[in-house]
């Protein structure tokens, strides 16, 4: 259940260009988060919440890290928020990924600041017992973030579009490469998620979604989109972010 | 204190309400509080059919304030009636129904629909959604259409109806005062101000639909200053709103004539507001001298 | 990069001047910087004779936005063409002057006067003052007796005349459309929305004169879809303003189709805004992929 | 001349009720401030500026003293930064009062936060060698601020509304117990300014007023007072705050 909940911000670190760790501190939120759910954070003189991805959870130390990209003002004050400071923030929201059973062989597909949710994913999924492959993919260097952490998963591959580092290109150049797979996870611009459906069509395929939120519990319609099964809208952030890939048209 | 308000079909506990829209249909907000709380909820607008709204990105921030341009997307009256409805009426809260439409007809259809529905106690006819291209627009700027349209629901309806009315108007007393001669037993104000946000790293307009309806802080002395000039030309009750989120600016729409308020935007960043607001009110009530909500109502305007 | 436009009797070297009646006649602003790096100065208004404005209080604080009520103080226009027009001309800079009035015959005697002042550039015809009670308030909401207005003010001046619309309002292309018709060379817009404060201690208006003009950040998404909505019907150039207060803001407006902006609440934040806008416009354009400020005059417009 | 200045606040102290002091260190401003004149403080959020007066200077130690009351949401959150805060603030804004001359005796009459001018303006007149005596009214006890200070400059007087402390009742029921003044200045709420005004007609005076401001500068015409001898308005924020009491009209 989403709860309002008062969250301290641990530590802060800048791990790529523009780009943010925090652990932040709550019992409630990392007790009960799985993978895929997100937290919708209050910035002092904005009229919106920020949505933000759960990347991981430490349960013993009653903490959550987000990762985010320092954006446009909200995420910039984010940024400038101190060490120690309590955020307002609503969470756990929305529906996590659904996770695979079975000895499956993963494919985590993430596109610069989608990578975050899938780092946690991917860490529950090793404890199933399950293999995972990671393909992330970043604009250029100087953006990427947690190799190392998604290397301690499995294989990893890295992409940039400018070549800067590791392949050159877009994820979706690579995902032929990897033999088989059971099931992927994706998450990223929605240029990439239409790219990596498309490439993918047979595979089982989970992807999460961002659009712009008003409410972030599922009363305002501000954050639909257009599901293929039945006619009509599924809210992103109340039946989201994660969806089947079959169920949305993107 | 004595919170309570009587306007024609509702006898509300306190003067607070969740604004049309923001709220959904009380569902996800009773997670959050007992809705129970509430002096009414005003359901999200309802149309004949199923409305599947425009396409995304419905919303932006602005300063103080947001724009959305949600179009109006809901189940259908049916739906509503028969599925929402009956949860909310499990609280001890009254209900107000949001009827929409793009033709008279349709407004027609939409308000004896809620004939059937014993729970709901009032009719908050949307005249003013500024992100419905057919027609909605018109009945809102319009005096004369605005009061064929009151006319034809009040006809239609045996419940007491408040028209809620746009504010991209210049004369909001002319308004007011044609669908209150229309047989209009109330009045809601403000709806949203027809606003744009362009998207620099695009370079064109940020929401899908271009315009939207600016909500929230920004919004408030617009409103206050509308209610303020209504207040004094009809003898409706007003239920205001349009940027409230504190207890001080439930007070001023008070004195600035309306009898009981609605809030919207506010919700968004904090979902327990309105249960806040209701908490908050008698002492802020008393702070400025006043011992009963009654005593407040349009004590602003100045003569 | 280059920064000029041209626009009827302005050749600015950049997009950036000073809103009437937030910068004076300049004086007091030009200890802080030099005003011959402004595009261009828009003077406070000038009326016929010498006005003593309203009763104080003026001005009150809102959510990202102020109001005022002025009421058009200003020495009258034959002492600002004698003793602060002089003052300006010695800057390298363009100079508007805004005129102002309650009857036809004042508008047409005000503009007649500036024909005898070879240093301002041209007029912006002030038809939206909310604060002026016998008469402005019409010709802003009326499109006939704006156009009427309009072509009087033509008439009687030698110089380009940019009418300055209202925003209360509900078809702001209609009016654009009637002055244009009229003869006007160009539109300055948006003027400020009627609002309110209630002040809570005394619970009366806190304003003097009830109510006053909302500007600032609040009003921007409404200045920018009423430009955006204007530009596609009209053919004459565009002053834009309403809440500019970065670069960023600039190129907003000049997405949405102003061909220069003017600034005004956010000078009492910050004096030094419009150097420091001007400042920050090439870099600013230069981040968003524009080389050119003419690029970007309109671009905005999802066609 | 008014500078736009960054201003550090030194130290900050609660003096009564609602009343915080403020030490700010800024070179020019202190070098060049004279009693009666303002400084008007950005905070941030806000769109206008809130003018608050000088109440003391040390030109050695490059500072300055402001004493301001929480009312409203500006003041309140000035009052909650921290030591060590960087302000933005135009100032010295408007004309000081105009000194007396000679071995003159002064009264200073003040009410509630109109005192702090007054304190500068008899510290400095005491420096020329006048004799001061002050009455200073507040609404009651737990108000009071600055006493021991202004019984440094000479005799004082304190008036509280509800007779908690000093005196119950208004400054003006006091002035007449003054013996012989040559001068006067005062500062406070409008009522009192007029009854003082009133009870001292024929005493040379200096007053100092309030206004809603919008540019602190002198270019938008908020901050007027209609003007006894000529026709028209003057500008508090320029002409003022400070007017001989027989200039304007209140
Ligand atoms: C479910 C979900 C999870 C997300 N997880 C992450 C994450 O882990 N790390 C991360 O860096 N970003 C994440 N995002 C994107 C993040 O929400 C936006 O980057 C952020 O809101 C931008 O705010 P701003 O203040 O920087 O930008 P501004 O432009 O000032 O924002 C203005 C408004 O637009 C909204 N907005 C702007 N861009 C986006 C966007 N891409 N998606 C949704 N709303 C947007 C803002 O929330 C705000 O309401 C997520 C988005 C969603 C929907
Ligand atoms: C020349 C001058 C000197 C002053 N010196 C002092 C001082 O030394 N100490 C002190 O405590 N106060 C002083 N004041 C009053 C002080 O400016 C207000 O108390 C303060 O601006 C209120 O701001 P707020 O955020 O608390 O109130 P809010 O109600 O949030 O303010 C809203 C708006 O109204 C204005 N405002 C509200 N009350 C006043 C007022 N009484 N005078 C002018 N503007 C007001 C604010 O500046 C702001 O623009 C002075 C005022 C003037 C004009
Ligand atoms: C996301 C959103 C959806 C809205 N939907 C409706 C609606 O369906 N019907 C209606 O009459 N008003 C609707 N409104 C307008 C609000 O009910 C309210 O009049 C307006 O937002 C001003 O109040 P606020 O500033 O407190 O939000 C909507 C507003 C928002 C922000
Ligand atoms: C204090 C004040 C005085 C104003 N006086 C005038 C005026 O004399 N003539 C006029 O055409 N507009 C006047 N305006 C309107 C501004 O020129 C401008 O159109 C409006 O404030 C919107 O811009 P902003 O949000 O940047 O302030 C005034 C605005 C303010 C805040
Ligand atoms: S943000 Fe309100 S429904 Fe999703
Ligand atoms: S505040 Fe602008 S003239 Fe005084």
């Amino acid at each position: 259940m989403i709860k309002k909940e008062r969250v301290r911000i641990q530590t802060k670190r800048k791990i790529a260009k523009d780009t943010i760790e925090m652990v932040l501190e709550n019992k409630y939120i990392s007790s009960i988060a799985i993978p895929g759910q997100f937290i919708h954070i209050y910035v002092d003189g904005h009229t919106l919440r920020r949505p933000i991805s759960i990347a991981n959870v430490d349960q013993d130390a009653n903490t959550l890290t987000i990762l985010f990209k320092q954006l446009g003002s909200g995420t910039e004050q984010l940024a400038c928020s101190p060490e120690g400071t309590i955020l307002d923030v609503l969470g756990p929201s929305g529906n996590g990924f659904q996770m695979d059973t079975g000895n499956s062989t993963i494919l985590l597909i993430g596109g610069g600041i989608g990578v975050p949710p899938l780092y946690y994913l991917g860490k529950s999924l090793i404890e199933k017992g399950m293999k995972i492959i990671s393909i992330l993919g970043f604009q250029s260097s100087e953006y990427v973030f947690y190799e190392r952490e998604f290397q301690e998963l499995g294989e990893n591959l890295i992409v940039t579009n400018d070549g800067s580092y590791g392949e050159k290109g877009f994820v979706t150049d690579v995902v032929h490469t990897i033999d088989h797979i059971d099931c992927y996870y994706s998450c990223g611009p929605i240029q990439m998620l239409q790219a990596v459906t498309q490439s993918l069509p047979t595979t089982r395929g989970y992807i999460s979604l961002e659009e712009r939120m008003g409410c972030g519990v599922g009363a305002c319609f501000a954050c639909v989109v257009p599901s293929k099964k039945e006619s009509g809208y599924r809210k992103i952030c109340k039946d989201g972010p994660v969806f089947n890939a079959e169920e949305v048209k993107l | 204190m004595d919170l309570s308000v009587e306007m024609p079909g509702l006898h509300l506990k306190n003067p607070i309400m969740p604004a049309s829209g923001c709220f959904g249909f009380g569902r996800e907000y009773s997670q959050f509080y007992d809705l129970s709380l509430l002096g009414a909820v005003i359901m999200k607008a309802a149309t004949r059919e199923e409305r599947y709204g425009n396409p995304t990105p419905r919303v932006a921030e602005t300063h103080a304030g947001m724009l959305n341009a949600i179009g109006l997307q809901n189940p259908g009256v049916e739906n509503v009636i028969t599925n929402e409805v009956p949860f909310l009426a499990k609280y001890n809260t009254s209900i107000i129904a949001n009827i929409a439409g793009s033709t008279l007809e349709e407004y027609e259809f939409v308000a004896r629909a809620f004939n059937d529905s014993p729970n709901v106690d009032a009719l908050e006819l949307n005249i003013s959604c500024p992100n419905v291209k057919e027609g909605g627009i018109q009945f809102g700027t319009d005096p004369a259409m605005a009061a064929r349209v009151t006319e034809v629901v009040k006809r239609a309806s045996n419940l007491p109806v408040y028209v809620k009315l746009s504010p991209n108007i210049s004369d909001i007393v002319s308004m007011a005062k044609a669908v209150e001669s229309a047989g209009a037993d109330g009045l809601s104000m403000i709806n949203t101000l027809t606003g744009m946000q362009i998207h620099l790293p695009t370079g064109k307009p940020l929401l899908a639909n271009s315009t939207g309806g600016l909500s929230g802080q920004a919004i408030k002395p617009i409103a206050i200053r509308m209610i303020y000039e209504v207040k004094q030309k009809v003898n409706i009750p007003i239920i205001g709103m349009g940027g409230i989120s504190t207890a001080e600016d439930v007070l001023e729409f008070l004195l600035a004539g309306a009898s009981a308020v609605a809030v919207g935007t506010a919700n968004f960043q904090n979902p327990f507001i309105c249960a806040e607001l209701i908490e908050a009110l008698p002492s802020t009530l008393n702070k400025y001298g006043f011992n009963s909500l009654q005593d407040t109502i349009g004590k602003g305007i100045a003569i």
